[in-house]
């Protein structure tokens, strides 16, 4: 039943229909009306979890570590400064192979003080072994939360679900959400294996030294590549049950386009009616959104960028002394492969500027310029 | 597509507005997205919402510029600040004002209606003559004068949000204002 | 006493670091560079010497006998012992 | 074959086994040895970086029969708040989830976590082995070094000139039912002590006083009688605080001067008379400040003190008044 709801209030509501068992989280701008709404969703019964209400957001993810290593499934949603505090158990919760599922509403870093929204704060979490997926819309919010939890089971790593301050977070519109029971067939119980059970006594992450810690960092890897099978698998099923094919890379009006402008979260969205209106005015743009960052779709890339004549890839991030992320990671799948196209940087919308459907179009026309820099600032003050 | 921008002042409920009037607009059958301004609402401070509307799926995400709809929840918003700033040509502001359209000095451009949503929502008990909540009853007016949708969408919405409002006050001013109101 | 564990690779080990065995392969006694020895005749069975020992290197029997594999001969026992029938002998 | 000795004064089932890393003496290995006595195997364990995350051996081996969660140095309450939930969920039945930290993980990076579980009230018991350094990384200062001592970090020149934190205290502030402290040097009561926290419903916090040979500079066989002088000098007073009732549980009748502990220790080996006299006087100030509490505590609750006829029969009319 389609009911319009906003993104925080559909991260809250994929945490109750996904049965998550233990959440664990503290309250951040923007991220607080998740915390609330499940606070309310336990208080009412409605959710058959246990809310620990801790005082910190490193706290929370240490929590949904603890409940997750007894075997259960966990969640918890954090912003900026709070995704930054977790940063040491992020890693924590990856190595020990845990599958946490973690929705971050993505908020600029301070200082200066700022609530508004970009891609820094879960960018720079890129390296702690979490699936990181962004979310174009509430629905994709939904639908990527329960697809997190069925496949951070599977491979044991855990997922992060991403989506916009504001544009994302406090924009209602309407959300598709299944019943609860064709949910719980998607989505069955965790089985959880290796977990602490006094049952089966064993020590969890004792001092490893350099003879078997580079095996278990091996394995790491192996189960992120893993993971991009498991999510072709796991998406295909979700699709049929709901009709919604998610691809890691997911083109639009991609077929015979020159200009490709690579997107990711929300920007994806406005860049559909930007590519519509530049074909309406006879111009060959496609988009391609970028929807699993971790693990990054190398191939589907490749396949959908050699022998483009260039690709703009819009970053709502930067790298600082290098360039944007998403560039950066492009341009490190198409290296050294025949036909691959320039690939051309442009920084937008940092701390919550917009990105409207003429910026986009902008940012297509500077790249299909023949002295077009390969690293821009789009639209900046200077 | 249509776009519509609401204001208000920090807890006089604009946002909560704007997500009625979507979930209405949507239960009718058209695409509706519906956010607030984006940052830090404080009491009493000049806020605004937004919300747009389409038959055919709404996909930019991006902050909305010039709405051809305007209510304004708060008769001395007007003052304080440009209601009228990107509105189009001949768009509609709705104002919850006793004064005549005329007083208000929005100028010729645009189509602009009154109504005391104040008094009808005090004698409604919706809040005090010092704090009134006008919120749903301007959202009867706006139904009215702008026709973007019928009184039942709008009364099944305005219940669906006040689910402990059990004597359905808010739902009731709706109705009323709407019947009150002048047809645009 | 469970043995040492070979890995050869990731082929041996859990997905995390998991303990699969206990330490009690480590033989500790290698660390002792003076001997608990206890004077059975004077000995009382109070037991101290097995409570406080911190290395669970002396058995909870009547008598008490140290176990010279895991001993790391810190002393404590015959320094606790309320008869003095604990001695720390150099050279075994 | 041996037998089992009869008059044992604690459990003879070890949880832990033989071959652990622990330096020689060491008392933190003694304090876990008869904490896991009072636990039994229906026990899981999270403990943060600590000598105990060395201690109980590399991987892929353990020396603990109970699980045993690694976690992050500032994160052990909040891990087992986690743990406690899950377990919960899982339908796994009255397993006792201990946070096992030492004095840095605990009254200095870990004290958030910790002060967030206790306000919580969430049902775990965390035990903090308090050798008053951090010991694991080479006898640091900690908040939880007394005055006086000298660390690698407060060398003997310019030795530590503020007084212990006081995590007793500070735990108590948070009103949870059970505060206690012990010293692994009184493996009896602190048995009873763990024995008794593990059946509270809600947050227990005991401080147990291990020592550290290497760390105190001290010879490994004085790992006991140290920590039995700071309990018999008064420098670690054994107690209890139930729903803020305090209760001193030794009171050593003859009164130790602190200089026979002082003296054992290498650590405080550049201390003169006068400064011995210092600390003489900063322990009895506590002692004083501890037995007035437990009066008036006592008397608050109308609970009679031992050998307190006055709070006996205030407490009977209050008793009276309540009926």
């Amino acid at each position: 039943m389609k009911q319009v709801v906003t993104g925080n209030h559909t991260v809250a509501h994929a945490a109750r229909v996904g049965r998550a068992q233990v959440v664990s989280a503290y309250p951040i701008t923007p991220q607080t009306q998740v915390v609330e709404k499940i606070s309310e969703f336990v208080a009412d019964g409605i959710m058959d979890a246990k809310f620990i209400k801790v005082e910190s957001e490193h706290s929370a993810m240490v929590a949904c570590i603890g409940a997750s290593a007894a075997g259960v499934r966990t969640f918890t949603a954090t912003s900026a400064q709070g995704l930054a505090l977790m940063h040491e158990v992020l890693h924590w919760a990856a190595n020990a192979r845990l599958p946490v599922v973690l929705a971050n509403i993505n908020r600029a870093m301070g200082p200066p003080w700022t609530i508004w929204t970009d891609q820094i704060d879960s960018l720079s979490e890129r390296d702690t072994g979490w699936m990181q997926f962004y979310a174009e819309s509430n629905q994709d919010i939904f639908d990527g939360i329960l697809i997190s939890f069925k496949v951070a089971e599977q491979v044991l790593l855990p997922a992060m679900v991403i989506l916009e301050a504001f544009f994302l977070s406090h924009t209602a519109e309407p959300v598709d959400f299944p019943e609860q029971e064709e949910v719980d067939r998607f989505l069955p119980p965790r089985v959880a294996t290796h977990t602490v059970d006094p049952e089966h006594p064993a020590a969890f992450g004792g001092l490893t030294g350099p003879d078997h810690y580079y095996e278990l960092k091996y394995m790491e890897h192996n189960a992120m590549l893993e993971a991009e099978e498991v999510i072709k698998r796991v998406t295909q099923e979700y699709g049929d049950l709901t009709g919604r094919y998610y691809k890691m890379a997911d083109p639009y009006r991609c077929e015979d386009a020159e200009t490709v402008l690579l997107v990711s979260g929300g920007v994806a969205s406005t860049a559909k009616d930007a590519v519509d209106e530049a074909r309406a005015a006879g111009k060959k743009l496609g988009s391609l959104k970028i929807w699993a960052f971790r693990p990054f779709p190398r191939e589907d890339v490749r396949e959908l960028l050699l022998g483009r004549k260039r690709v703009a890839v819009v970053d709502r991030n930067i790298s600082f002394g290098q360039e944007g992320i998403f560039c950066t990671e492009v341009k490190a799948s198409l290296y050294g492969r025949d036909g691959a196209p320039p690939v051309l940087g442009f920084v937008a919308g940092l701390g919550g500027r917009d990105i409207k459907v003429r910026d986009l179009l902008a940012i297509a026309e500077a790249a299909e310029k023949d002295d077009c820099p390969e690293f821009n600032w789009y639209g900046v003050k200077p | 597509m249509i776009e519509i921008r609401f204001h208000g002042r920090g807890g006089q409920g604009a946002a909560v507005a704007s997500s009625i009037i979507a979930d209405a607009i949507f239960s009718e059958g058209r695409d509706v997205q519906s956010f607030p301004m984006f940052g830090v609402e404080r009491r009493g401070a000049p806020v605004a919402a937004f919300i747009r509307v389409d038959d055919k799926p709404i996909r930019v995400r991006c902050e909305l510029e010039d709405p051809q709809y305007v209510m304004v929840l708060d008769p001395t918003l007007v003052e304080a600040v440009d209601v009228t700033a990107g509105v189009q040509a001949d768009g509609v502001i709705v104002v919850n004002s006793p004064l005549e359209a005329g007083e208000l000095g929005l100028g010729e451009d645009f189509r602009v209606y009154t109504f005391d949503g104040t008094t009808l929502s005090v004698e409604h008990g919706l809040g005090t003559r010092t704090a009134p909540i006008v919120n749903t009853t301007m959202l009867g007016v706006f139904a009215k004068i702008t026709g973007l949708l019928g009184i039942d969408a709008l009364e099944a919405s305005v219940k669906k949000y006040f689910p402990r409002d059990r004597d359905g006050k808010n739902a009731k001013a709706a109705r009323a204002a709407y019947e009150a109101a002048g047809s645009g | 006493m469970t043995e040492k564990i070979e890995i050869r690779g990731a082929c041996d080990m859990p997905p995390m670091a998991k303990s699969l065995g206990r330490m009690s392969w480590n033989l500790t006694g290698s660390w002792r560079n003076v001997t608990p020895v206890i004077d059975y005749e004077k000995c009382t069975i109070c037991m101290l010497c097995w409570k406080f020992c911190p290395d669970l290197a002396i058995t909870c029997t009547e008598p008490p006998e140290i176990i010279l594999d895991y001993c790391k001969g810190c002393g404590v026992c015959a320094e606790e012992c309320p008869v003095n029938c604990i001695e720390m002998r150099e050279g075994i | 074959m041996a037998e089992v000795p009869k008059k044992l004064t604690i459990p003879p089932e070890e949880h832990m086994c033989a071959g652990h890393l622990a330096c020689q003496g060491c008392g933190a290995a003694l304090a876990m040895r008869y904490a896991l006595k009072a636990l039994g195997p229906n026990t899981v364990f999270t403990v943060p970086a600590c000598c105990w995350s060395v201690i109980d051996g590399p991987f892929p081996y353990t020396t603990l029969g109970v699980p045993l969660f690694h976690i992050a140095f500032e994160a052990v309450a909040a891990s087992a708040c986690g743990l406690a939930a899950g377990l919960e969920i899982m339908g796994k039945k009255g397993v006792n989830v201990v946070a096992w930290a030492g004095d840095g993980g605990t009254a200095d990076i870990g004290i958030q976590a910790l002060s967030g579980a206790a306000e919580r009230n969430d049902n775990i018991l965390y035990i903090c082995y308090d050798n008053e350094a951090y010991m694991n990384t080479g006898v640091q200062r900690s908040s939880s070094t007394p005055w006086g001592a000298w660390t690698t970090t407060t060398p003997a020149r310019h030795f530590k000139k503020r007084p212990k934190k006081d995590l007793v205290d500070i735990m108590v502030a948070h009103h949870i039912p059970y505060v206690a402290t012990a010293a692994m040097a009184f493996p009896e009561d602190l048995v009873a002590k763990v024995a008794k926290a593990k059946d509270i419903e809600g947050m227990k916090y005991l401080q147990i006083f291990a020592s550290c040979p290497p760390g105190w500079r001290m010879a490994p066989e004085y790992s006991v009688k140290s920590v039995r002088l700071a309990v018999n000098t008064r420098v670690w007073p054994l107690l209890e605080v139930e729903h803020g009732v305090y209760n001193i549980n030794r009171k050593p009748r003859k009164r130790t001067p602190v200089a026979e502990y002082l003296k054992l220790q290498g650590r405080f080996a550049h201390l003169t008379e006068e400064q011995f006299e210092e600390i003489q006087g900063m322990v009895d100030r506590n002692w004083e400040r501890l037995l007035f509490l437990e009066k008036s505590t006592h008397e608050m609750a109308g609970v009679p003190l031992k050998g307190d006829k006055a709070a006996a029969s205030k407490g009977k009319e209050t008793e009276a008044a309540a009926g």
